[in-house]
């Protein structure tokens, strides 16, 4: 087996995550609840994208993975954000 | 090498019975599986493509009903697009040749790569079932388009399980095929140093996996639609029918860059080889497939011009599917130059592989034809779009698909085909083919509609030489697998290099032993250099 | 090359344009790279060249050939573009003309409940269709015009012309949409507008009459997929002259004489496969037992009777 | 009847093995991709709609369920540290734990499809075809993406059970773990569509 880093994230370290998520979790909710006006959408996409990237980071390890690996991970998402828009060019204009 | 006896253990003869093939998980074994189930599944669909021009022969009912004629294209499409022309060259000469390619014992998941061969196999017995069953067979197009496949009271649910099961498969192949190649390259053999043919399985295996999951979910959501009235696409249900066009084209599209990428990785082989000259432009070769792949992700609307699409979007795809032609342009004019200057040897694969080039850039400027929006308003449904992809599948995947196997069947089978026979079916295929396609380009242009069972008679001169076209068609066809087939067995002993080829897999023994390499070949410079051998 | 040069609408001019540009290039280049592999073929053979030269690129051959079809495909886009653009820009006072498409056949619906089974279209004048489909998809296509676009349930498609010629044209359909997909096929008559205005004075109002509820449980039904209106032979035997038919039908116990009546037909629709009418195929029909409600199936049944008292 | 001198499994060294699971979930992502690309277009021509059918969905049950869920993601990444630091049998428990996590989320699952079907709000019932259209489309897309989801999640719940099972029979080791790895993977991506499938269908305005 070649080039083996397998870095190991610490207990506490996953705790430290898992609080920050549940956090992110509570603000979304809360920010429906509250309303922030036309942004709303925007917001709860934001942060479930915010909690998406830590899980692939920390739980998924991706920060301690080949580069290859995010390199790919990143264009994958970003070909879905692509063929989303490249759709909605004909929804919004019509 | 030491083998010494007569028939030197290889990966044909090493272990034999029916079970020993059904179980392998040799890589080239698997390949040949996919070439004899692929090969019986094209020649079911070539029969139904030509009862299909009998029919057209004259307007009116001549030997089957309408909805015999509609089934019949249905499935004919079906067959030919996910059975035949998209798991084909990757999976055959994939298989094959990609690991002996790259200096690899083996693809990085042997035991999957066999268990996809099973899904294939299981998705087109279903998809040939769908024919048949319960007395009436799906008459949707290859396209399922919505609402009518959601409606139409035919075998519908059984195709679309046959589609999602037979892109299941796909996916798997192409996994496997990333992997080995990020993982399992000779050492010494960079990025820049691997052949152009694995190149091209590198840039489809991305497509395969990245785009085969949104038709695998377009089909479940039609199922859905079928089975419980979800009513995604359904207009009395508040659905979308040019929705679904969008989602299954954004597969589709992609996906027929997955039938020629290989294609012209297989021709990109031919060429240096027999021309005995460096291939011209390797790191544009390496960029156009990638950006054909990557471009190719991205004019999917260009088969839905006329919907009702936005304005904007309509130009937006027809300037995107302008600009993917570009590296075509690229590959074409390096093939060119690839010949140009060298020792050219018109032996039958370099035939077939020029006979790509002419086909495939006829394919090639009417698809152009097609993606412009004026004309593509005239075209679009018509029989000129049915010329369009006859040209560049049957005359681009197909021929290819021709070229690899004239190519490397004495690497295959360790036998040689007879020439003669080889020049002969080619001419009658050649002949054949263009009198059977061109005709449809002429009528398409006067407005001839596509999956039409009667038209009107003033495009009979046209379909007549068409029907005319296919029997010629034929005689090559049956020509040249009678040649191949016969010689697998009956041939003369082939040389392991008979054309004196330098990539790897001609420096292996003629057929290659079990695990490819007896020691792991080091690379220690470019592919195609005939002046130098190829490994250490 | 007929219909190529016969411009039958204003928007064929730039769609021949196109046509034109795009093809000549495609020939040049067929032309061009079929000689060049010929003269490749045959000047560097192996039999007269046994030394090949070894070079393996050129960056300036390399850009040429990137960037002159890149010039080529944009002059083939703005053609494109340019002849289709006015296809979307209606002018204001069109003359409008809704049209339903419905398996399979066209309706042109002049307004006031005059409905056309031909698209009859004053000369010289700007033409705007309304698209409408009445089940699945179809596409209105008029290839002497250059004009095509889909007509599809839960959308307002539209196309315009003017046309430039008199006299007659195809229209077909060219979205596959079932059975007699290719029997969805109609004409377009230009003539000029006096006598235009004679023709639509003449049509009748027969969309004005209001539809027999028990057709349109036909059509929602999709019987008509397999059963005709007009006496013709789909899937299954005409509805045509149903009620009170003589004919033979094939039972389990072999084959014997019915009539047509409430009770026949009734049994006909609920379970299909017990009396086949000779010459068709058993199993095609599904049983609708359940799923056509009792008043429904009376409504159906009327239907029948009324067409019958037409005659 | 392995033809193969090699025993293939072990030839996969575990960077290649994670390679062809990152992939998998690749295509997994595009599947649920398709799904949201739907949502998305559906939902700007039915805004209002959504909106209304939204305030059907129990917000509660829905984040619940997310807590769930990150809890578990959260136990299984850090089982995985307990085998790699010798520690099988605390990785047991964590999987179990992970599991019993599973177990709340289907339950609760359970509960809220049958809220559904009590109230005739399931695809083809006679109360559906009564609603607006894009009602009736933001049901149809719910029970698509939720029930995509809860097969995933008993697909991750077997591959789970029988990594929790080779550990225990010391089939996966501190040297030895790529499976525990890429079921782990699968777990978390499970998780990761929900991150996105709860607000989107949950917490509409
Ligand atoms: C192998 C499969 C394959 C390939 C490679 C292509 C390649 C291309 N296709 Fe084709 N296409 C199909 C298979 C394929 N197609 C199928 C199956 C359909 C029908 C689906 C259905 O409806 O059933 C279809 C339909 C189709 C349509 C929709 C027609 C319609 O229904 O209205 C369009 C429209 O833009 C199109 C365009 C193109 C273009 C621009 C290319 C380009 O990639 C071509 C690029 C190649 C060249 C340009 C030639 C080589 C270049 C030179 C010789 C150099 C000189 C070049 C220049 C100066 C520009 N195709
Ligand atoms: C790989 C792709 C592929 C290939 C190779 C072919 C090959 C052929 N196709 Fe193809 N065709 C499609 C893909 C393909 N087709 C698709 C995707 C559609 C669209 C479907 C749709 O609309 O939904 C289509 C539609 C289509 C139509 C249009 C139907 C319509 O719109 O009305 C027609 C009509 O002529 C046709 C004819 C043919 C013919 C005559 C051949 C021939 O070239 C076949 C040549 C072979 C033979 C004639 C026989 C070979 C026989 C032997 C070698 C005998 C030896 C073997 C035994 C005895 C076992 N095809
Ligand atoms: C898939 C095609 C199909 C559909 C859809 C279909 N039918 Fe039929 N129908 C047939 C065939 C084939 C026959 C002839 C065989 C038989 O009698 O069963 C038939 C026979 C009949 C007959 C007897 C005709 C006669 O001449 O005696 C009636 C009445 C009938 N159908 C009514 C209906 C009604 C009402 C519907 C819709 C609710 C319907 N059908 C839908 C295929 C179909
Ligand atoms: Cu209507 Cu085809
Ligand atoms: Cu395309």
């Amino acid at each position: 087996m070649k080039n083996h880093t397998h870095a190991v994230s610490t207990d506490r370290a996953n705790w430290t995550v898992l609080l920050i998520l549940l956090l992110l979790t509570t603000l979304s909710v809360l920010a429906i609840k509250l309303q922030v006006g036309a942004f709303t959408v925007a917001l709860a996409l934001l942060l479930a994208s915010v909690k998406v990237t830590i899980v692939l980071t920390y739980f998924m390890h991706l920060k301690f993975e080949q580069t290859i690996l995010r390199v790919m991970v990143g264009g994958v998402f970003l070909l879905f954000a692509i063929v989303i828009g490249i759709t909605f060019i004909d929804y919004l204009f019509r | 090498m030491t083998y010494t006896s007569s028939e030197p253990l290889n990966y044909l003869n090493h272990k034999t019975g029916l079970w020993s093939w059904l179980t392998s998980s040799d890589h080239k074994r698997i390949g040949l599986l996919y070439l004899y189930a692929i090969t019986i599944f094209f020649c079911a669909a070539a029969i139904l493509g030509l009862l299909m021009r009998i029919e057209k022969m004259a307007p009116g009912q001549t030997i089957m009903t309408a909805q015999t004629y509609n089934g019949m294209f249905t499935i004919h499409g079906i067959i030919m697009i996910f059975i035949v022309v998209i798991p084909g060259l990757a999976a055959v000469f994939g298989n094959i040749f990609l690991p002996i390619m790259i200096g690899a014992r083996d693809v990085a998941f042997p035991k999957l790569n066999l268990f996809s061969w099973y899904i294939y196999i299981f998705g087109a017995i279903l998809g040939l079932y769908s024919q048949f069953a319960n007395g009436h067979s799906p008459d949707t197009g290859w396209t399922f388009y919505v609402p009518y496949s959601a409606e139409a009271s035919s075998n519908v649910v059984i195709a679309l399980t046959a589609a999602f099961v037979l892109g299941f498969s796909s996916i798997l192949t192409g996994l496997n095929f990333i992997v080995t190649i990020h993982r399992m390259r000779a050492p010494g053999m960079t990025w820049f140093r691997m052949p152009l043919f694995p190149w091209s399985l590198y840039a489809t295996a991305w497509i395969q996996i990245l785009a085969t999951p949104i038709i695998g979910i377009t089909l479940l959501m039609v199922m859905a639609e079928r089975l419980f009235h979800i009513g995604f696409f359904d207009p009395a249900l508040g659905g979308d029918p040019v929705l679904y066009q969008h989602l299954f084209w954004i597969y589709s599209h992609p996906a027929v860059y997955v039938m020629i990428l290989p294609a012209m990785g297989v021709v990109t082989e031919i060429f240096p080889t027999f021309s005995q000259k460096p291939v011209f432009g390797y790191v544009p070769i390496v960029f156009s497939s990638l950006a054909i792949a990557l471009v190719g992700y991205f004019v999917w609307g260009h088969h839905m011009f006329t919907s009702g699409m936005s304005y904007e979007s309509r130009w937006f795809f027809s300037l995107l599917t302008f600009i993917v032609a570009i590296p075509s342009a690229i590959k074409v004019f390096n093939w060119l130059s690839t010949m140009y200057g060298g020792s050219v040897d018109l032996k039958p694969p370099l035939l077939y592989a020029i006979s790509f080039i002419f086909l495939f850039t006829i394919g090639g400027f009417t698809g152009l034809a097609l993606g412009s929006l004026a004309t593509n308003i005239q075209l679009h449904n018509t029989d000129f779009v049915v010329a369009h992809f006859h040209y560049i599948i049957f005359g681009g995947m197909g021929f290819g698909f021709f070229a690899g196997i004239h190519y490397w069947f004495p690497k295959i089978y360790g036998r040689m085909y007879n020439f003669k026979w080889a020049y002969i079916s080619w001419g009658f295929l050649f002949t054949g083919f263009n009198l059977l396609y061109f005709p449809l380009f002429v009528i398409g242009i006067q407005g001839m509609p596509r999956r039409y069972f009667d038209y009107d008679p003033k495009f009979q001169t046209g379909e007549f030489l068409s029907t005319i076209g296919a029997f010629i068609l034929i005689a090559g066809l049956a020509g040249m697998i009678s040649n191949l087939v016969y010689h697998a067995r009956k041939g003369p002993k082939a040389e392991a290099n008979p054309w004196h080829g330098v990539t790897l897999e001609w420096q292996v023994p003629s057929p290659p032993p079990h695990e490819n390499f007896d020691e792991i070949p080091v690379i220690t410079h470019e592919p195609y250099l005939f002046d130098k051998p190829a490994t250490k | 090359m007929e219909t190529l040069f016969n411009q039958g609408s204003n928007l064929a001019g730039g769609v021949d344009r196109a046509f034109i540009f795009i093809f000549s290039i495609a020939i040049f280049f067929t032309v061009g790279i079929t000689a060049l592999m010929i003269y490749i073929l045959v000047h560097y053979s192996r039999k007269k060249n046994k030394n090949p030269q070894q070079f393996s690129g050129n960056t300036k051959l390399e850009i040429a050939w990137t960037v002159i079809p890149l010039i080529i495909v944009l002059v083939m886009f703005y053609l494109g573009w340019s002849g289709f653009a006015p296809m979307r820009k209606v002018p204001a006072d069109a003359m409008q003309v809704k049209v339903i498409g419905r398996m399979w056949t066209w309706d042109f619906d002049y307004g006031n409940g005059k409905i056309s089974k031909e698209l009859v279209v004053p000369y010289q004048k700007d033409v705007k269709l309304n698209l409408f489909s009445a089940d699945v998809n179809h596409s209105l296509f008029i290839p002497a015009f250059r004009v095509k676009e889909d007509v599809i349930p839960g959308y307002n498609n539209y196309l315009w012309f003017r046309p430039i010629k008199k006299g007659t044209f195809d229209i077909y359909c060219s979205e596959y949409c079932g059975l007699a997909h290719s029997g969805m096929v109609a004409k377009v008559v230009v003539m000029d507008s006096l006598e235009f205005k004679g023709w639509l004075a003449n049509l009748k109002a027969t969309g004005n009459q209001p539809e027999h509820p028990g057709l349109a449980l036909l059509k929602s039904n999709t019987c008509l997929t397999c059963h005709s209106l007009d006496g013709s032979k789909i899937v299954g035997p005409s509805f045509k002259g149903l009620f009170g038919r003589k004919s033979t039908v094939v039972t389990d116990a072999g084959e014997k004489e019915i009539v047509a009546d409430e009770a026949y037909i009734r049994r006909s629709i609920e379970e299909p496969n017990a009396e086949v009418v000779k010459g068709y195929m058993k199993g095609l029909m599904q049983p609708y037992k359940g799923k056509i409600s009792e008043a429904d199936l009376n409504t159906i049944v009327d239907f029948f009777k009324s067409e019958n008292a037409k005659q | 009847m392995s033809t193969n001198p090699h025993a293939h499994e072990n030839l996969i060294d575990s960077d290649t093995g994670k390679m062809g699971m990152w992939l998998f979930l690749f295509t997994e992502l595009f599947l649920f991709g398709g799904l949201f690309l739907v949502y998305a277009v559906m939902r700007t021509k039915y805004a209002a709609d959504f909106h209304h059918a939204a305030l059907e969905l129990n917000a509660f049950v829905g984040a619940t369920n997310t807590v769930a869920l990150l809890f578990s993601s959260m136990t299984v990444a850090m089982s995985l540290t307990a085998i790699q630091q010798q520690k099988s049998g605390k990785a047991i428990g964590l999987i179990f734990i992970t599991l019993l996590l599973a177990g709340v989320f289907m339950v609760n699952k359970y509960f809220e499809w049958g809220h559904k079907f009590s109230l005739h709000l399931y695809p083809g019932s006679d109360v559906m075809k009564t609603l607006p259209h894009g009602e009736i489309v933001f049901f149809g897309l719910y029970f698509m993406m939720t029930g995509l989801h809860a097969v995933h999640v008993l697909i991750g719940g077997i591959l789970l059970t029988l990594v929790m099972f080779k550990i225990g029979s010391g089939k996966i080791r501190h040297d030895h773990f790529l499976m525990h790895e890429n079921s782990a993977l699968y777990w978390h991506l499970v998780d990761l569509i929900w991150i996105f499938i709860f607000p989107l269908l949950y917490l509409i305005t």
